[in-house]
């Protein structure tokens, strides 16, 4: 038949020409730690590339983050430009969590923001199934949208869409999870799980006593940006040499993750330092350790701001690497550049602040509710606070 | 006894396509007013995509409800089939046919396993297949921390985006499947005899039907069926994903889809050819609220309501037809 | 009928079966010779059900052989029974109510072209095979759970036919059947003898018993008591064989004149789906018993004075006062009670307890504060009153012989203190012995007062029982026969050779 | 009554009756003795008090699932009520203190309203129980996003917290007996009484046998219906307790259901009705959590604990089965 769509003869070339697990992770299986092999998830050279870029100052107006890039490598985007107003469509992988939420938000506002120049946004929602995704990307393709982007659900099974999308000709702009090729126009990312998870650990492990028992405590195995954050954490306490006594799973679930911290409590009677891959379950994993009557030790959570809350007021030793999701932002900040034919950087790299007890009050809001992220910056948007409420 | 109810009992149009026509009228007209189109080719190949994923696995969930047991497992056979079918190909189109044949494979022996639970060991069929669902996941979990392997860049050429007009492959093959299916229900002994023990499991055995091979035969087609679905899955991602099918809620849509699609969930009453018809509605109604942008956390609300509803129509038409 | 060929069909030696530890069957030998009906008889209990499963396959025998036309077999299910060659036509439907006739009468079977269903072939011998006993006007594709009970029988014998049996069973055969249909079957049964089949026959009714077999097998706890050729027999002597005493007086008294009291409960041109121009005067004291052909209208018009399917036009009065019977609740609360000829299926709840089955009535319709305690003691009293034999009142009520079920049924009642007591087939399918004790109950109850309708297919029971008797037809009244009445008036008026008695 | 001798009377004291409560107490003996070489201090009272306490929401999720299942049906919607609960306590309360009691009381009210809704459904419209719970499953998650824009807001006041996260202190020998332990036994103790109540002994036999109970007298519809109301109540009871516990998230109730099942199953509770104890199902319950914690103790890795717990199920209700069937 004729009607082979595009869709159908770029998937020939879907396949991996750098697949994530090439990279080598020799150096971070060090014995005895109880940390276990190294996830395949784990890549030297980008893990040694986040850590560099931790310390890079970002270029950019300094008061608007989600517009600042880290080491920009600009490209030309002359051949996307348009007049607008302009109709951008994205594909979700969903907005199952605050997390995603807050983001969502935070972008529906910045298109309101620039209103004058959007003249339709189109969200499809994949309710984070993969399959639905890849059918949603082919069905916004035949709907004449100026640009398009993505945040994928999965890196690996998300690479055939997106590459079939840029083969349709219109700008792809994708965000927070990757996708395993160069052809979207930019990929705009903060520093990214290693960043995130190495923070973390190195703060835990040096604030506790040294060769201290840490719980590591993680939201569900498999998902990329979770797994990154530990493999980089696990470097971290193996260099340090801290005894990782559990890695547990908690499903985001905090009545499991008490029950988890107070039996490590009980088995192992003091724990000396705690490090989880994300913030969902931070406050529950610090009441487990009020209601055991045992001291908090020094751990890590995110920026939501029920942990930030709880950190204030139990004067904890804590740190808050984040995940901004001001980055929210930025993809559609970056859509209209390039609709404008002015030059992006490829990749984005946004930069990743860590909330530490010197820039705590700065984050603290007591009047936004308790899960949302104090990285949205979203102050300046409209609609604010009463949108995030 | 009036000679009208001696009739050949006629087997009316399923209600689900009625209410299939019903949903696509409305909504193509509720699309256009929205200033959009529904019937695109793009839309329409994303429908039946979507509805080629669930379509295989609810067509395995019809034989198994069918026959009066359930499975609870299938959106761990999905994920653990994708990546059976992915790692052994590896890239290599050399190896897709021992890779389809190895996930096959297993997912046959996960229904098997399925199966000897329910009849040998007289489990419950909720539990045991939920227990089994546990063991893989606990496999799952532990042995793979993401994607793995790579689909061979022919089958994904294939099965995973081929189409001829709108209709994919995928979507051609789930009708040559439901039309095996079909066949194997109403034209072979296999069918005959799991249709009589979802009906009356007593009057089958004392019938001469082996109950438990049969049960197991449609546990192990349920897999298989749960296999293909992975396999078409794997073409399609590219990749095997070890969550694919949790995240897809591939077990309880298969089975909403199965239940809208006119089977009895006590078994013995329903057919196949419903069960396409329910698939079909539930993606019908995502690709009408995908092009109305309607909040995924209401779709979700419509959906339950829909379940329920069909399902109620479908209990008072039996109530009247028990009446008269 | 002649002694017993020399090569029997099946032989049966000392077989035995346990359940849970206790013996059911011990030593049973039998055998069945090409040709030949042989009875088997016994009370509920005696194990006949027991040795006919373990014939036709369903259960494995703990000790002993089975033997077919001389070689020793072991079945492994139902399935492995009927490739050898025996067919079974259960007491119970055994059909599916969602599959057509033809795919009921060929389950396990179907008829295979190339591998696959011959759906034609299917329909056409479901067809000839039905024409062959007289079925002409029921098509094969019909959908079985639209039929009526008599056809679904009929379907039940047609599927055992279908498997070219060399052995037959029949257990129970002609408990749903009306009486033309009774004569169809005996038709039928000397065509397959004529064929040579071996006949296994199970019946509680021992006029059927003497029609039909040639030799009969007494069972009693689970062992054989003695075979007997037919023609060398009497009832009363398979009775006592049976029973172990002699049963001289099979039916309690009547009613005395005296013990007839004021009308209690009056129907007046009542009707409903199935139930035309009821017509009905029922007194305390008195048993009213009512006959007529399965699917007359008999059950409907209990049902319908119980609010199962409630009448939907015409008048009730109980006492004088109109009730309106919506719902077994408000019939309950009207002072009347039920027990239903379906006992398994709507009589027990198998899983609970004697003493839980005893009291669900009462806990349904009584508020929980009236004194729990008193009327437990109560139950008690009353399932020790109607004689039921158990373990224990925490016994499971399934593992209680079919006679005890009703008992315990009957207390269950009896604790609401019925002024009109509904009895649908009291004793179908129970043994001889508990058989008479349900008779007692019945008549003692009418004594004490209540006013009892009950429905019967056994003539001998209707007669003996009844102190009046109502005959219906096609959802009527067909007409009304006093005490002393003879099988031949039941029987005219319940097919309609006589012009209807005016009432 | 005649009390027939049995034949072989001491078995009678050693009967393993199908649907008693042996069996979960054997499983729940072995896995304390585990824990116990494992973990001796577990067993010491203020350990065990607060490993009670904590267990003490899914114990009454598993006593609610309880009558839903004697009386042959299915309750899927108690994960997603109790989630909706805890948003909903969240969204209400606002960390306002005054608002505690009324806010518990209306908890209470919307879990027997949609065990109502779940009763009536399918009693009156006969929708088979496991799709109508399915339905209300998805409807009650959609709904609370949708109410909640997707992120749960508001947040719990300390005095709605106290229930599932503070305890009666210095108790003699005990040390601390959380609240929620409190709360777990008196409705427990009200669990009990029910069963053995006419309503409790009617709804089994409603399980075992409808038709009959139907022409008993029973109003089956109605008798089922308080069925699904009494889940929907545990279920708030438990949302209550495990808001306190753990406070808000979308993931409060997530799987509950199904751990709910298992645990009525492993209590000896036959799916389809008719059979076993509430008692039974409050210990599964409790041996499904003991079970959890002895992972956490031997330190079985992460991943593999869905394995373990997939393989105990299977191996627990194979064997009762097996047990129950050979008659």
């Amino acid at each position: 038949m004729a009607a082979l769509a595009a869709v159908t003869l770029l998937a020939l070339t879907a396949c991996a020409t750098d697949e994530p697990a090439a990279g080598p992770s020799g150096s971070a299986s060090a014995a005895g730690s109880g940390t276990g092999e190294q996830s395949k998830f784990f890549v030297q050279a980008d893990y040694d590339a986040e850590l560099a870029l931790l310390d890079a100052a970002p270029t950019g107006p300094a008061d608007k983050p989600w517009e600042q890039v880290l080491n920009p490598t600009m490209v030309d985007t002359a051949k996307f430009k348009k007049s607008g107003p302009h109709k951008i469509c994205f594909s979700n992988a969903a907005l199952n969590n605050p997390w995603r939420q807050v983001g969502f938000k935070t972008m529906q506002a910045e298109v309101e923001a620039q209103r004058s120049r959007i003249s339709e946004f189109v969200h499809v929602d994949a309710e984070g199934k993969d399959q639905k995704q890849i059918a949603d990307i082919n069905d916004l393709l035949g709907k004449g949208c100026d640009a398009l982007i993505v945040s994928p659900n999965t890196t690996a099974t998300l690479t055939p869409a997106v590459e079939a999308a840029c083969k349709a000709g219109l700008p792809v702009v994708v965000f927070d999870r990757g996708v395993n090729t160069k052809c979207p126009v930019t990929f705009i990312n903060p520093i990214g799980g290693y960043g995130f998870g190495h923070v973390g650990a190195e703060f835990v492990s040096q604030r506790m006593k040294p060769g201290g028992k840490v719980l590591a405590l993680r939201i569900l195995p498999g998902v990329d940006v979770l797994e990154t954050r530990w493999s980089a954490a696990k470097v971290a306490f193996d260099k340090a040499k801290v005894d990782v006594v559990g890695v547990e799973f908690t499903d985001g679930d905090p009545a499991k993750t008490k029950k988890i911290v107070d039996d490590y409590i009980q088995r192992y009677g003091t724990i000396d330092g705690l490090w989880m891959d994300a913030g969902a379950v931070a406050v529950a994993a610090v009441e487990a350790f009020q209601d055991a009557g045992k001291p908090v030790p020094p751990m890590n959570g995110e920026d939501q701001l029920d942990f930030l809350k709880i950190w204030k007021d139990k004067n904890l030793t804590a740190i808050a690497p984040t995940y901004p999701t001001y980055q929210w932002r930025t993809p559609i900040i970056a859509a209209l550049r390039i609709l404008d034919g002015q030059q992006v950087s490829n990749p984005w790299k946004l930069p990743q602040p860590t909330i530490t007890q010197d820039n705590l009050d700065q984050y603290l809001d007591a009047n936004m509710p308790p899960l949302h992220y104090a990285m949205c910056g979203c102050t300046d948007l409209p609609g604010y606070p009463q949108r995030w409420k | 006894m009036s000679a009208r109810s001696l009739l050949p009992a006629r087997r009316p149009v399923p209600g689900v396509f009625v209410a299939l026509a019903l949903t696509l009228a409305i909504g193509w007209l509720v699309v256009l007013v929205d200033g959009g189109q529904l019937f695109n080719q793009s839309t329409t190949v994303s429908l039946l995509h979507v509805a080629a994923g669930l379509g295989f696995v609810a067509v395995g969930q019809t034989l198994v409800i069918l026959g009066g047991s359930l499975d609870l497992s299938v959106a761990y056979v999905i994920s653990l089939s994708t990546l059976v079918a992915a790692e052994t190909m590896n890239g290599n189109d050399g190896a897709v046919v021992p890779a389809i044949g190895l996930a096959l494979a297993v997912s046959a022996g996960i229904g098997l396993l399925n199966g000897l639970l329910v009849t040998k060991l007289r489990v419950n069929a909720f539990i045991a297949t939920l227990g089994v669902g546990l063991l893989l996941k606990g496999y799952l979990d532990s042995g793979y921390d993401g994607p793995a392997g790579t689909t061979s860049p022919t089958l994904v050429q294939t099965l995973g985006y081929q189409r001829v007009g709108p209709v994919p492959l995928s979507f051609l093959l789930l009708v040559a499947v439901t039309g095996m299916a079909w066949f194997a229900l109403s034209r072979t002994r296999f069918g005959h005899h799991l249709v009589a023990v979802g009906g009356d499991a007593e009057v089958a055995r004392l019938s001469g039907v082996r109950n438990d091979r049969v049960l197991v035969t449609a546990h192990v087609l349920c897999s298989l069926c749960a296999g293909l679905a992975g396999i078409y899955l794997a073409s399609r991602l590219g990749s095997g994903a070890p969550r694919v099918g949790t995240e897809g809620l591939y077990d309880l849509e298969s089975i909403a889809a199965v239940v809208i699609g006119g089977t009895a969930l006590a078994g013995g009453r329903g057919g196949v050819v419903g069960t396409v018809g329910g698939v079909l509605l539930l993606a019908s109604i995502d690709a009408v609220f995908n092009q109305l942008d309607v909040d995924a956390f209401f779709k979700q609300v419509i959906r339950g309501a829909i379940i329920i509803a069909a399902v109620a129509v479908y209990a008072r038409r039996a109530l009247r037809k028990a009446a008269s | 009928m002649p002694d017993p060929p020399p090569a029997p069909l099946l032989t049966l030696r000392g077989i035995g079966k346990s359940f849970l530890g206790v013996r059911v069957l011990d030593g049973v030998d039998l055998d069945v010779a090409p040709g030949e009906v042989h009875a088997v008889v016994g009370e509920n209990g005696a194990g006949k059900s027991t040795l006919m499963k373990i014939v036709s396959g369903a259960y494995v025998p703990d000790e002993g052989t089975v033997e077919l036309a001389g070689e020793p077999r072991a079945f492994r299910g139902p399935g492995d029974a009927q490739r050898a060659g025996i067919g079974i036509i259960h007491q119970e439907f055994n059909l599916l109510p969602e599959r057509t006739v033809a795919e009921n009468v060929y389950l396990g079977h179907e008829p295979v072209r190339r591998g696959l269903v011959d759906r034609r072939a299917m329909l056409d011998r479901t067809g000839r095979l039905l024409a062959s006993i007289g079925e002409t006007a029921l098509p094969a594709d019909a959908r079985v759970g639209r039929l009526g009970v008599a056809q679904q029988q009929v379907v039940e014998i047609a599927k055992a036919l279908a498997l070219d049996a060399r052995l037959l069973i029949m257990d129970e055969p002609t408990a749903a059947l009306a009486d033309h249909e009774v004569e169809l079957l005996y038709g039928l049964v000397r065509r397959l003898q004529e064929r040579g089949i071996g006949l296994l026959y199970v019946s509680h009714r021992l006029t059927e018993v003497f029609d039909l077999s040639g030799r009969i097998t007494v069972l009693k706890d689970g062992r054989r008591v003695t075979t007997v050729d037919t023609a060398d027999t009497t009832a009363d002597e398979l009775v006592r064989h049976m029973v172990g005493r002699e049963l001289s007086s099979y039916y309690p008294d009547r009613a005395g004149p005296g013990d007839v009291g004021p009308v209690r409960l009056t129907v007046r041109d009542a009707g409903n789906q199935k139930l035309r121009g009821i017509d009905l005067q029922l007194r305390a004291g008195e048993v009213l018993g009512v006959g007529g052909l399965q699917g007359s209208g008999r059950s409907a018009l209990a049902r319908a004075l119980f609010g199962v399917s409630p009448f939907t036009t015409g008048d009730v009065t109980l006492d004088g006062r109109p009730v309106r019977l919506r719902s077994p609740r408000t019939a309950m609360r009207a002072g009347i009670a039920y027990v239903t000829e379906d006992r398994k299926g709507e009589g027990i709840v198998p899983r609970q307890s004697v003493l839980d089955n005893a009291l669900l009535a009462s806990r349904a319709i009584f508020a929980a504060r009236s004194g729990r305690a008193a009327r437990t003691e109560r139950v008690r009293e009353l399932l020790a009153a109607v004689e039921v034999r158990a373990a224990g009142d925490d016994q499971e009520i399934r593992f209680l012989s079919g006679g005890n079920q009703q008992k315990v049924v009957l207390a269950r009642w009896l604790a609401l203190d019925p002024r009109v007591l509904l009895f649908d087939e009291p004793t179908r399918g129970i043994d001889v012995g508990a058989k008479s004790a349900i008779h007692d109950l019945v008549r003692r109850l009418a004594r004490d007062g209540a006013a009892v309708l009950m429905i019967s297919s056994d003539l001998p029971e209707l007669l003996g029982m009844s102190d009046r008797i109502v005959v219906m037809r096609d959802g009527r009244l067909a007409g009304e026969l006093p005490a002393g009445a003879t099988e031949e008036d039941v029987v005219a008026l319940a097919v309609g050779n006589v012009p209807e008695t005016a009432r | 009554m005649q009390i027939v001798q049995r034949r072989r009377l001491p078995l009678r004291l050693i009967r393993v009756r199908p649907g008693g409560v042996l069996p979960i107490l054997t499983i729940l003996a072995v896995l304390l003795v585990l824990v116990g070489i494992r973990q001796p201090d577990f067993l010491d009272p203020p350990s065990l008090m607060s490993f009670l306490g904590r267990s003490a929401p899914i114990i009454l999720l598993a006593a609610g699932q309880y009558f839903v299942i004697v009386c042959g049906e299915f309750d899927l919607s108690v994960g997603s009520l109790v989630t909706a609960q805890v948003v909903v306590a969240a969204r209400l309360i606002d960390s306002d203190p005054a608002r505690t009691w009324p806010v518990v009381l209306l908890l209470l009210a919307f879990g027997a309203a949609v065990g109502l809704v779940n009763g009536l459904i399918t009693t009156r419209l006969r929708v088979p129980s496991f799709i109508t719970t399915l339905g209300m499953f998805l409807i009650l998650v959609g709904a609370v996003y949708l109410w909640s824009d997707g992120s749960p807001k508001g947040g719990l006041s300390e005095e709605f917290r106290r229930f599932g996260r503070r305890a009666v202190e210095d108790v003699p020998l005990l040390g601390r007996v959380p609240y929620a332990l409190l709360v777990l036994l008196a409705v427990a103790a009200l669990a009990v009484l029910l069963t053995r109540s006419d309503f409790g002994r009617t709804l089994v036999a409603v399980g075992d046998n409808p038709r009959t109970a139907e022409l008993s007298g029973v109003r089956v519809w109605r008798t089922r219906t308080i069925a699904f109301i009494l889940s929907g109540l545990a279920a708030a009871v438990a949302a209550i307790l495990l808001g306190g516990y753990s406070g808000v998230s979308f993931q409060a109730g997530a799987g509950l259901e199904f751990g709910a099942i298992t645990a009525v199953v492993l209590g000896g509770v036959a799916l389809g009705g008719g059979r076993g104890s509430v008692v039974g199902a409050m210990l599964g319950a409790l041996t499904l959590e003991l079970l959890f914690a002895l992972m956490n103790f031997y330190g079985v890795s992460g991943a593999l604990r869905s394995t373990v717990q997939g393989a105990i199920i299977l191996l627990a209700v194979a064997v009762s089965a097996t047990r129950s069937s050979a008659r």
